[in-house]
This record gives C-alpha cells, sequence and structure tokens, in this order.
C-alpha cells in the first residue's frame, strides 16, 4: 500500500486520537495529547478508523445516489417540458426518501418458479461492486481510501464482475423477459468491455502508472485533450457498461418491460435501481479522474469542490443523452462497439505508444504538442470512420424474411 | 457528418430545458419569492419586508398557490345544475338519455306556468357513476331547466355516493356550464367567474310580459 | 448447438401495446418467427349497441371507439346519416367539422408520432413534446364543445353549437405556431441517426401486399400510392381547400412516420383556409329534428379518418334507430399484414413496427 | 368523387365475368349466388373495367330470415366503388358463404369478425376463429335474436 485514507488530515487526526503511540504517522502525538488506546493497540485503531473511512465513503456514495436521482428526475422534467418531481419538502428534494420509504414498505414478491438463491442474490451483486469502486477513487488531493498501484485494473476488474447479476436476476427469475434483458446486458458488458480497457491504456502510457492518484498528479494537462479519442470511446463505453439511455436495452421497458429485474418488487427492485445510479456516479467519477484531472483545478475552490463540480457535470451530461436519444436495437449496439469504437480504441493505443516512445516522460509543453496531434488524429479519424457508418438515408440489409417465414409453423394469423 | 442529427437533437432538448414548463399543477403549485409576491399583487421587496415569514418559505421552496386550469365557460362538467322552478317534469332527459340513467317519477301538480303543466318531482336521480357526459339530455331539455354543471371534483368513496338525488340537484350550487346554452354564452356567463346563476337568468326566452302572455293564451286561442 | 423457439406473451398488459393487446410472439433468440395477434380485451359490442340507439345518440358512443380521434368518428357516421336521410348539411356546420376534424387528425398524429418514438425508446421527451401540442389541441375542443376527448361535437346537419368568439384568435394563435414545433420534432428526430437506423427499411412491406389486405390511410401513402379519400372523394368542403397529399415511396417505418409528420402540416394548412372560408350562417338546417328518420334503406360512407379509410355502413329500416350499423374500422384492419411484418426481424423492431401502425385498441375491439 | 357503380351495372359486370352468378339486383348492389362468389370475386378483381383491388368492408347482415354478408369494394385506379351482396342460404341455421381471403388478404381479419359476431361460417378461410370473443362464448351478439 502507498498510501492509504490517513494520508487524509481528517482520517489520520482520529486515528492519531486513538492512537497517538504510532510514532511513524503521528509525529508530535494526536492534537489531543495522548491517544485513547495504549501502544500495541494500533491495529484496533486502524480498523476503527477505516470501519469509519468506509462508512462516511459508502454513506457519501448512497446520498449522493439520492441526491443524483431528484436531480436526473428534475433535469429531464425540464427538458420535457415539466416541472419534476417538486411537492415534497423544498424543491422536492425529499422525493427520494419518500420513495425509498415507499419501495421498502412495498410487498417482497418472489415467483413461486424462481431460483430462490440466483433471485436473492442478484440485487446484492449488482450494488456491492460498485461500492468497492469508490475505494480508489480520489476525491480530494488527499482524500481516498486506498491509492491502489492497480487501480485502474481493479476497477475493471470490480466492475466486470457487475456483469454477473443481470444473468444471476435474468434466469433466477424464470421469466422470458427477464431472461432477454440478461442476454442482452451480457453481449452489451462482453462488446463494450474490450475497446474499454484498450482506451485507457494510452492513458496509462502518458501516466506511467496504474494508480488513480498518479493518473491525477500526471494531469497537467487534463487528459481529455491528450487522449480525445480515449475519452470519446471510454465514455461512451461507461454510459454503455452502466447501461444507460441509449444502451439501455437490457431494461427497455417499452420493449422487455423492465430486462431483467421484470420479476423484482419492492426493496429488490430498489437495490437495482439504486446499483443503476451508484454505476453512473462511479463511471462519472473514472472518468473525472482519469480525463478531467480528477480533482485538480484553479486554487480558489478547494480540490474536493472542483471534483464534485466535475462529477456533476459528467453526470448532466449523461442525463442530457438520456433525456435526448431513443435506443439502439441489440445488433447495433454490438456491432458498434466492434466496428466503431475497437477501431478508434486500437488507433489510439498505436498512437499513444508511439507518443510515448518520443517522449516517454512528458513535460507540460511536450503534453501540449501531444494534445495537437491526438486531435489531428481523432478529428481524420472520425470523418474516416464516419464515411464507414451507416449513414443517414441508408438501410441495414434487413433479416432474411422468406426463408424464416417457411419454416413458421401454421398458417396466417 | 455521421452525428450531427444526433447533435441537432441535443441542442432542441437543450433549448426546452430553459423554456417554463407548461404542467398545470394541480390543485396548487410551488412558487418562488417572485411568484408568491406576484400572487399577492405587491413588489418582491416589500412583501418580504411586509410578511417575512412566508417569504422565507418561498425562498425555501416550500410556498404554494393555488392553480387550477383555466376551464372555458363550455366545460362539461359532472355535477349537473337543475332548476326546479322550470322543470315541467316532460321526463325527455330521461327518454334520451343514451344511457338511461337518469330516473324520474313524477306526479300531476294542477299548477299551471307560463310555459306548460307543471309536474311534481319526487324522483331526479342521475347516476353519475354511469354518466358519460354526453350532454343529450341538457341538449334535449325543452325548457332550459338542466344543465351540465362545471364542476369536476365529485370523487367518492364507492358507486352509490355518486347517485345525485333531486334533493341535491336542488341544493347545489347553480353553476351550470354555457354547453348547449348560447344564450347564457350572449350574457358573457361564466360559471367560475360571474358566480351563480338565477332561474330567471338561463333561460332561452325573455320572461314574458302580462300583455304577451294574454296575446298568447287568451287572444289567440279566441280566434 | 440445439436452440428451441421460446413463446412469449406480449400483452395485455405491456406498456408498448398501446391498450389491451396481446400478442402471442415466438422468438428465435432476438428473431421473431411467429406472431399471433389477439384481440378482444376492449370489445363492446358498439355496433350492437347502435342498435338500440337513436342516430344522435350512437354520435356519442362512436366518440369512445377511437378515443384519440373522436371528432373524425362523429364526422364518418354523421357523413353517413346525412347521405342516408338525405340533409344537406348547413355551410358553417361543414366548415366547423372541417376545422374540428383537421385538428383532431393533428393530435392523433401527435400521439402516433409520440408513442411510436416512445416505442423506439426515447425517454418520453418526444412524447411530452406531442402531448404539449395536443393539450392546446384539447383546449380548443373544450372551447367549441365543453370535452376535450370525447367530443361528440357533431350532428346530422352540422354541429351542435357555434364556436365562441374566443375560438378563433386560440384556433389562429395555434396554427401560427403549430409549424414551428414540428419543425422541432423533425429538428429532435428527423435527423438522428439512430432514429434513422433503427427505422429504415425496418418492416417494409410491398405496396400490392398492402392493397390486398385492405390496409388504409397514412400506411398507403408511405407506399407511394396517393391515395386520400379528401381528395380522391371530396366530402364535406375539401374540394374547396388545397392542400397536398404527403407521399413517401419505402413503406417502411420511417416512411410511415414522416408521412405523418408531412400531414401535420397540411392539416394546418387546411385548417387555415378553413378559418379563412368560414361564412355567418346557421350551424345546422333548423328543420333536421333531433330523432333523425331516414327513409329504409342502407348507405357506405367513408372518410379519410387519421389511421386509415373509416367507414360507416348503416342499414335502416325507417325507425330512429339503425337496423345494422357497422364501423368499417381501419386500426383493426390495417393489423392484418401484422405477422408479415413482423416475421424476420428483431424484439425491438417489433414494438417500433407496432407503433408505426399507429392503432388505436378502442377502435381495434369497438 | 369515387363514383358507386349502379347495382344494374355491376349485375351486368358479373354476369360477363360467371354467367349466371347474378341472383337480383337492385339500385345500390348485386345479390350473388354464393357458390359462384370465388371466381366472381377473382374476376371483380382482376377485370379491366371493375378492378376491385382494394375490399373496404365486409358486414354480415341478419335480415331474420336469412342472413347477408356485404363486400364492399373499392378500385383506386377507376376510383369507383360497388357494393357487392351474397346471401347465406335460406333460414338461420348454419349460414355460410365461401371465403374470399385467397382473393383479398384484407378479408381475413373482416371475415374473422363476421364469424365471430355474427356467426356466418366462411368455408375456405385459413385460420376461423374467433376475434373479439373468447372461444366457447355462447351465441353471437349481432344476431337480432341474442339475448344479453
Amino acid at each position: 500500500m502507498t498510501s492509504s485514507f490517513l494520508d487524509n488530515a481528517f482520517f489520520r487526526n482520529i486515528y492519531c486520537n486513538l492512537a497517538s503511540s504510532d510514532s511513524a504517522r503521528c509525529a508530535g502525538g494526536g492534537p489531543f495529547g495522548d491517544g485513547l488506546f495504549p501502544p500495541g493497540w494500533e491495529w484496533f485503531a486502524f480498523l476503527v478508523t477505516a470501519f469509519l473511512t468506509v462508512f462516511v465513503v459508502i454513506n457519501g456514495a448512497l446520498l449522493g445516489v439520492n441526491a443524483y436521482i431528484w436531480g436526473e428526475r428534475r433535469l429531464i422534467g425540464r427538458i420535457q417540458g415539466r416541472p419534476g418531481p417538486n411537492r415534497w419538502g423544498p424543491f422536492g428534494l425529499l422525493t427520494p426518501v419518500a420513495d425509498l420509504i415507499k419501495i421498502l414498505t412495498k410487498e417482497d414478491i418472489v415467483p413461486a418458479a424462481a431460483d430462490r438463491l440466483l433471485f436473492f442474490l442478484a440485487p446484492f451483486l449488482i450494488v456491492v461492486p460498485v461500492l468497492l469502486v469508490f475505494a480508489v477513487v480520489p476525491f480530494g488531493s488527499s482524500s481516498w481510501v486506498a491509492d491502489l498501484n492497480i487501480g485502474l485494473l481493479y476497477v475493471l476488474a470490480v466492475l466486470s464482475v457487475e456483469s454477473f447479476a443481470p444473468v444471476m436476476a435474468g434466469w433466477g427469475s424464470q421469466n422470458r423477459y427477464a431472461m432477454f434483458g440478461a442476454l442482452r446486458a451480457v453481449a452489451l458488458l462482453v462488446s463494450y468491455e474490450i475497446p474499454m480497457v484498450l482506451s485507457l491504456l494510452g492513458v496509462l502510457m502518458i501516466a506511467g502508472s496504474l494508480s488513480l492518484v498518479d493518473v491525477v498528479h500526471a494531469q497537467s494537462v487534463p487528459f481529455i485533450l491528450v487522449q480525445p479519442l480515449g475519452f470519446l470511446v471510454f465514455f461512451i463505453g461507461t454510459v454503455a457498461e452502466i447501461q444507460r439511455a441509449p444502451f439501455d436495452l437490457a431494461e427497455a421497458e417499452s420493449e422487455l418491460v423492465g430486462g431483467y429485474h421484470t420479476d423484482y418488487s419492492g426493496i429488490r427492485w430498489g437495490l437495482f435501481q439504486a446499483g443503476e445510479f451508484l454505476a453512473t456516479i462511479a463511471g462519472a467519477a473514472i472518468i473525472v479522474t482519469v480525463f478531467l484531472g480528477g480533482w485538480r483545478g484553479p486554487d480558489f475552490l478547494p480540490s474536493h469542490a472542483w471534483f464534485f463540480i466535475k462529477l456533476t457535470g459528467v453526470l448532466v451530461v449523461m442525463t442530457w443523452i438520456r433525456g435526448t436519444l431513443p435506443r439502439l436495437r441489440i445488433d447495433q449496439v454490438t456491432s458498434f462497439a466492434w466496428k466503431g469504437l475497437l477501431p478508434l480504441a486500437a488507433l489510439n493505443v498505436v498512437l499513444s505508444a508511439l507518443l510515448s516512445l518520443i517522449w516517454p516522460a512528458p513535460t507540460n509543453g511536450e503534453l501540449w504538442i501531444m494534445v495537437a496531434i491526438n486531435m489531428t488524429v481523432a478529428a481524420a479519424a472520425l470523418i474516416v470512420l464516419g464515411q464507414f457508418g451507416p449513414k443517414a438515408g441508408e438501410r441495414p440489409t434487413p433479416a432474411p424474411v422468406s426463408t424464416l417465414r417457411e419454416a413458421t409453423p401454421g398458417g396466417g394469423n | 457528418m455521421y452525428g450531427l442529427g444526433i447533435l441537432k437533437g441535443f441542442g432542441v432538448t437543450a433549448l426546452n430545458a430553459f423554456r417554463s414548463p407548461f404542467t398545470v399543477e394541480y390543485p396548487d403549485r410551488r412558487v418562488g419569492l417572485p411568484g408568491l409576491a406576484r400572487s399577492a399583487g405587491i413588489n418582491p421587496l416589500a412583501f418580504v419586508l411586509k410578511r417575512p415569514k412566508d417569504a422565507l418559505k418561498a425562498v425555501l421552496g416550500l410556498a404554494k398557490i393555488p392553480a387550477r386550469s383555466q376551464q372555458h365557460s363550455r366545460f362539461r362538467g359532472q355535477d349537473f345544475t337543475w332548476y326546479v322552478e322550470r322543470c315541467t317534469g316532460c321526463a325527455s332527459c330521461a327518454k334520451l338519455c343514451p344511457l338511461g340513467i337518469i330516473k324520474i317519477v313524477t306526479d300531476p301538480s294542477g299548477r299551471q306556468t307560463q310555459e306548460g303543466e307543471v309536474y311534481d318531482i319526487e324522483t331526479f336521480d342521475i347516476d353519475l357513476a354511469r354518466c358519460m357526459a354526453c350532454g343529450i339530455c341538457v341538449e334535449v331539455c325543452p325548457y332550459d331547466a338542466l344543465h351540465m354543471g362545471s364542476g369536476f371534483e365529485r370523487a367518492r368513496y364507492g358507486f352509490p355516493n355518486l347517485l345525485i338525488t333531486v334533493d341535491e340537484l336542488k341544493k347545489a350550487p347553480k353553476r351550470p356550464s354555457t354547453w348547449f346554452r348560447p344564450q347564457l354564452e350572449e350574457r358573457g356567463y361564466h360559471p367560475h367567474k360571474s358566480g351563480q346563476a338565477d332561474w330567471r337568468l338561463v333561460g332561452r326566452h325573455e320572461r314574458p310580459t302580462a300583455g304577451q302572455l294574454k296575446r298568447n293564451w287568451v287572444d289567440d286561442r279566441a280566434k | 448447438m440445439r436452440t428451441e423457439p421460446v413463446t412469449v406473451n406480449i400483452g395485455p398488459h405491456h406498456p408498448s401495446t398501446h391498450g389491451v393487446f396481446r400478442l402471442r410472439v415466438t422468438f428465435d433468440g432476438e428473431v421473431i418467427v411467429d406472431v399471433e395477434p389477439v384481440f378482444g380485451y376492449l370489445h363492446r359490442g358498439t355496433e350492437k349497441l347502435a342498435e338500440e340507439r337513436t342516430y344522435v345518440q350512437f354520435v356519442t358512443l362512436t366518440d369512445r371507439m377511437d378515443y384519440v380521434a373522436s371528432m373524425t368518428n362523429n364526422q364518418g357516421f354523421v357523413l353517413a346519416v346525412e347521405k342516408l336521410a338525405g340533409i344537406t348539411p348547413s355551410p358553417r356546420g361543414v366548415w366547423l367539422r372541417m376545422i374540428a376534424a383537421e385538428l383532431q387528425r393533428i393530435a392523433s398524429h401527435l400521439v402516433g408520432m409520440g408513442f411510436f418514438l416512445q416505442d423506439l425508446g426515447a425517454f418520453a421527451t418526444p412524447l411530452m413534446y406531442a402531448m404539449r401540442e395536443r393539450e392546446r389541441i384539447l383546449d380548443l375542443f373544450e372551447m367549441l364543445c365543453g370535452a376535450r376527448i370525447t367530443n361528440s361535437y357533431m350532428r346530422p346537419g352540422g354541429v351542435f353549437m357555434d364556436a365562441p368568439e374566443d375560438f378563433w384568435p386560440a384556433v389562429n394563435r395555434f396554427l401560427d405556431e403549430m409549424p414551428g414545433y414540428v419543425d422541432e420534432y423533425e429538428s429532435l428526430i428527423s435527423g438522428n441517426e439512430i432514429v434513422l437506423s433503427r427505422t429504415k427499411g425496418v418492416a417494409r412491406v410491398e405496396l400490392d401486399a398492402l392493397i390486398n389486405a385492405s390496409i388504409s390511410g397514412p400506411m398507403l401513402r408511405a407506399a407511394g400510392l396517393a391515395w386520400d379519400l379528401r381528395k380522391k372523394h371530396p366530402y364535406e368542403f375539401y374540394d374547396r381547400v388545397e392542400f397536398d397529399v404527403p407521399l413517401a415511396q419505402e413503406s417502411d417505418n420511417w416512411a410511415r412516420y414522416i408521412v405523418r409528420i408531412q400531414e401535420m402540416r397540411e392539416s394546418v394548412k387546411i385548417v387555415r383556409q378553413c378559418v379563412q372560408q368560414i361564412e355567418p350562417g346557421p350551424i345546422r338546417p333548423k328543420e333536421v329534428p333531433f330523432l333523425v328518420r331516414p327513409p329504409a334503406g342502407e348507405v357506405y360512407s367513408s372518410i379519410e379518418g387519421p389511421k386509415g379509410e373509416l367507414g360507416y355502413y348503416i342499414v335502416s329500416d325507417g325507425s330512429i334507430a339503425p337496423y345494422r350499423c357497422k364501423v368499417r374500422a381501419p386500426s383493426y384492419i390495417n393489423l392484418t399484414l401484422l405477422k408479415d411484418m413482423l416475421v424476420g426481424w428483431r424484439v425491438a423492431d417489433m414494438i417500433v413496427t407496432f407503433g408505426s401502425i399507429d392503432i388505436n385498441m378502442g377502435e381495434v375491439d369497438r | 368523387m369515387t363514383a358507386l357503380i349502379p347495382g344494374e351495372r355491376i349485375a351486368s359486370m358479373i354476369a360477363s365475368i360467371v354467367p349466371g352468378a347474378v341472383a337480383a339486383q337492385d339500385r345500390g348492389a348485386a345479390w350473388i349466388r354464393a357458390e359462384t362468389w370465388p371466381a366472381v370475386a377473382r374476376g371483380l378483381r382482376d377485370g379491366e373495367e371493375t378492378d376491385f383491388k382494394f375490399l373496404s368492408a365486409v358486414t354480415g347482415v341478419d335480415y331474420i330470415d336469412h342472413y347477408e354478408v356485404v363486400y364492399h369494394l373499392t378500385s383506386f385506379r377507376l376510383n369507383h366503388r360497388a357494393v357487392v351482396k351474397v346471401r347465406c342460404g335460406e333460414g338461420r341455421e348454419e349460414p355460410a358463404v365461401p371465403s374470399c381471403v385467397p382473393v383479398w388478404r384484407g378479408a381475413d381479419l373482416q371475415e374473422r369478425e363476421v364469424y365471430d359476431l355474427m356467426g356466418i361460417r366462411f368455408d375456405g378461410h385459413p385460420n376461423l376463429k374467433r376475434v373479439m370473443l373468447w372461444e366457447g362464448f355462447p351465441g353471437h351478439p349481432h344476431r337480432k335474436d341474442f339475448l344479453r
């Protein structure tokens, strides 16, 4: 562990109050003199502080979910010409609370044919991995739970565990709508994982580290400028990975009613919703950290404020996308990943590799040269790829209707 | 280029996000300080000085003012307006109701008015649970005794409570809709703005003078 | 790998079946292999009810068939009754009927377009925009006849009540703003590459198949056949107004959508001309009694409803009620080719195709 | 204007397609013998001067002593319309008409509806099942003797 939550002054104070005997971390003792625990009990103090940290982060994330649900509903309401929820509490701020109470008091229905173990496990599996992501996200210049040296790898690994949950839910519900949703979710997650990981490679080459804290430190120029292609692919990949519009076809309430959570009710359904919104926030946090310079910003605001401003900005853009775009079809989604995003990501990797061969440890000026080169290549690549993409007015090849119709049993309708 | 159409769509939604919502919030509307001050009819500054408590509430987003959609005077409401003074008990409404939900029991009273013989109405039940507000009963009423109502807040627990009886019809506030009553429109009547309408107001004809009555009932018959 | 087809019941309680409609669909993976529509969840026996109701009473029941286009339902019925009973309607009543019917066509197409986009998966945004304008049309209807959805505005011989004075400025304001709103939908939807790739070429049907299957209305015009009863059989005063019949050639979901969008523009043009040409006078002839008593005989009269050819076949035996009243419901007959359109496409296309046919279950089941 | 072909004219047209097919005629319509109906339908659809490619409506009417099926035909090219009726035998028992689904696909759902609500059987219909009501519903509601 290179550094941990004890870098944060707030938690170090707590720790040092509990265990001032740890002279390595608490030079000069705690602010309030001797610690609570005698020497030899540092491990317990560490445990208590760690628990406190996790408690703060998890509850912060869940509060963030509530705030985000409110914000998204208000914003989409305004986009659609409605006021959005404004009845309960000032400006409707208590609406998520009311929703939560409603969800908690609803009947928990379990289908008779359900595979109960899978059915019960799935909602938890969708929430827990996302919460784990927040462990490595640096919220401020010295605020993080853990600074893993394999932070980015950890994020991708943990997020890919999440793709089990839709399958478990879909299979466990023994519902055909749910099964469709589950299979769609898996196809989506598998397809978008690859361009996402590839798009991060460029960042790693420039930053020279997998640690998210190091990535932020390396961004004297935000990587959205240095890695425009990488950002584009990663942003689209994230939106697809967390299954929000226009990639929400695993839920697709107009087609599959609710997708893999069709049969869930009450708090289990609520966990799915919470998981989705948590994933959105986590995805946005990763985007902010990796591409938008994390907590960095001019000094007139504290580093946390910069992080949350950027996070809010990304979330607003995601909500805006959701309010505007219709859904894609499953074959279009996957072919977009393989034919559109994957070549872009691969190009980005090659380009970044070449550039990092020239400038192994780029200075600020060299970064700006990279910005210029990358921007040019990105624009050229998008224009070239746009020629190959399905243009307006062009028809996709229809499915072979005639052969299928012959196989159809029975006559007309 | 590919993607330009999508960007155009983003422009449309962003533009709409800054327009004011078109929702009519019923029964009340949340307002900020300017809205509350406007509804009170004074400027916001004076409002803060005069009613600081309400002003604080408004700033916190908790103030509300009653709101209601602008209903046209022709709106076919649920509650019927019935003028016992004009009704002769002819039961045209009951006969021509497409669903047969009006039940009338009459008794000859022997009284005469200028418009015909009057029956005592013992029962005049309108089963609102099945009423589809088509207004044919109003259309066929020859003496303008029955009018559509202007209300729309008649939600009740249970179907029997939706039955309008003759007593309720008699007691109900007289706010007739101007549906199929052009004479009310000509007089500028609006059920929500003009207050209650007297039975003399709502008829198609002016009240005949004594001379007209004599001409109608005595002179013409003598011919 | 051995796979087996899966049969799924779409509906009757499904968010995208536009009412209580059920489809028994067999899927091979995501691909549709077989479709069997199941109707009747909203069957109310309207045609039977007509046999026990007078002609004016039945006007109120026509509202309940296609409840997003009640004005055109009324219009079709009163035209049939007028033809049967030999009533010449008052000119002002006819103009008012045309204004109401064309406004209703806009409203119906707005609903069709909005739900089509909703089925595409747009998070209710185009639907909300469509409802915003429909709301204004319903306000106009409230001015005309006191009701927003179930209007029962028309009577044999004209309409039952003249438009109030505040109707005319309101309708002019609406007509001035509506083309701008249509432009807004177009810039939100028509250029959107996702919409294009989802709808172009999907559920294509040949024109000959459409004609053979008695499909009418925008679906026919989206296949390139300029068949519009307002042009070909100008009932009311449609020969006195100028308008174009929008056509598309592709006969796919996109063509059906774009034809509806263009028809809204044309309807705005028609209403504007009606407002200019309307003349003062009685709204219905004094001599038409409330209890219309047509001579014994029969009549088939059809109009161009928002969803297709809306026909009424009335057999009269000389009494005050029709002996038999049959409604040629376009929504119902337009579903004839549903299976041919859907087989071979995917789940998502099924819902979108369903939206593009623009049916109304009240009219399908009657 | 969509012209309505008078009964006499349509009767002579039908007679030229299938001689002896017309059972009766009046001002507005022509009655056809049930057994000749499929051939007549095909002729009406493909004929040069009839050209009834579009079947507007199929209606069943209960005339107490017999049932009738009324076909409203439209031609887009010639912009005219005709009414053709088929009488379903005598009496109220077992009314049946040959189906015209092979000629017009559009008759598919409409014939099913007539079968469901009026109880007229369409021989040769590929999928003659009830539409609005469920299988096993007693009676046919559009018949005049149907009691609620």
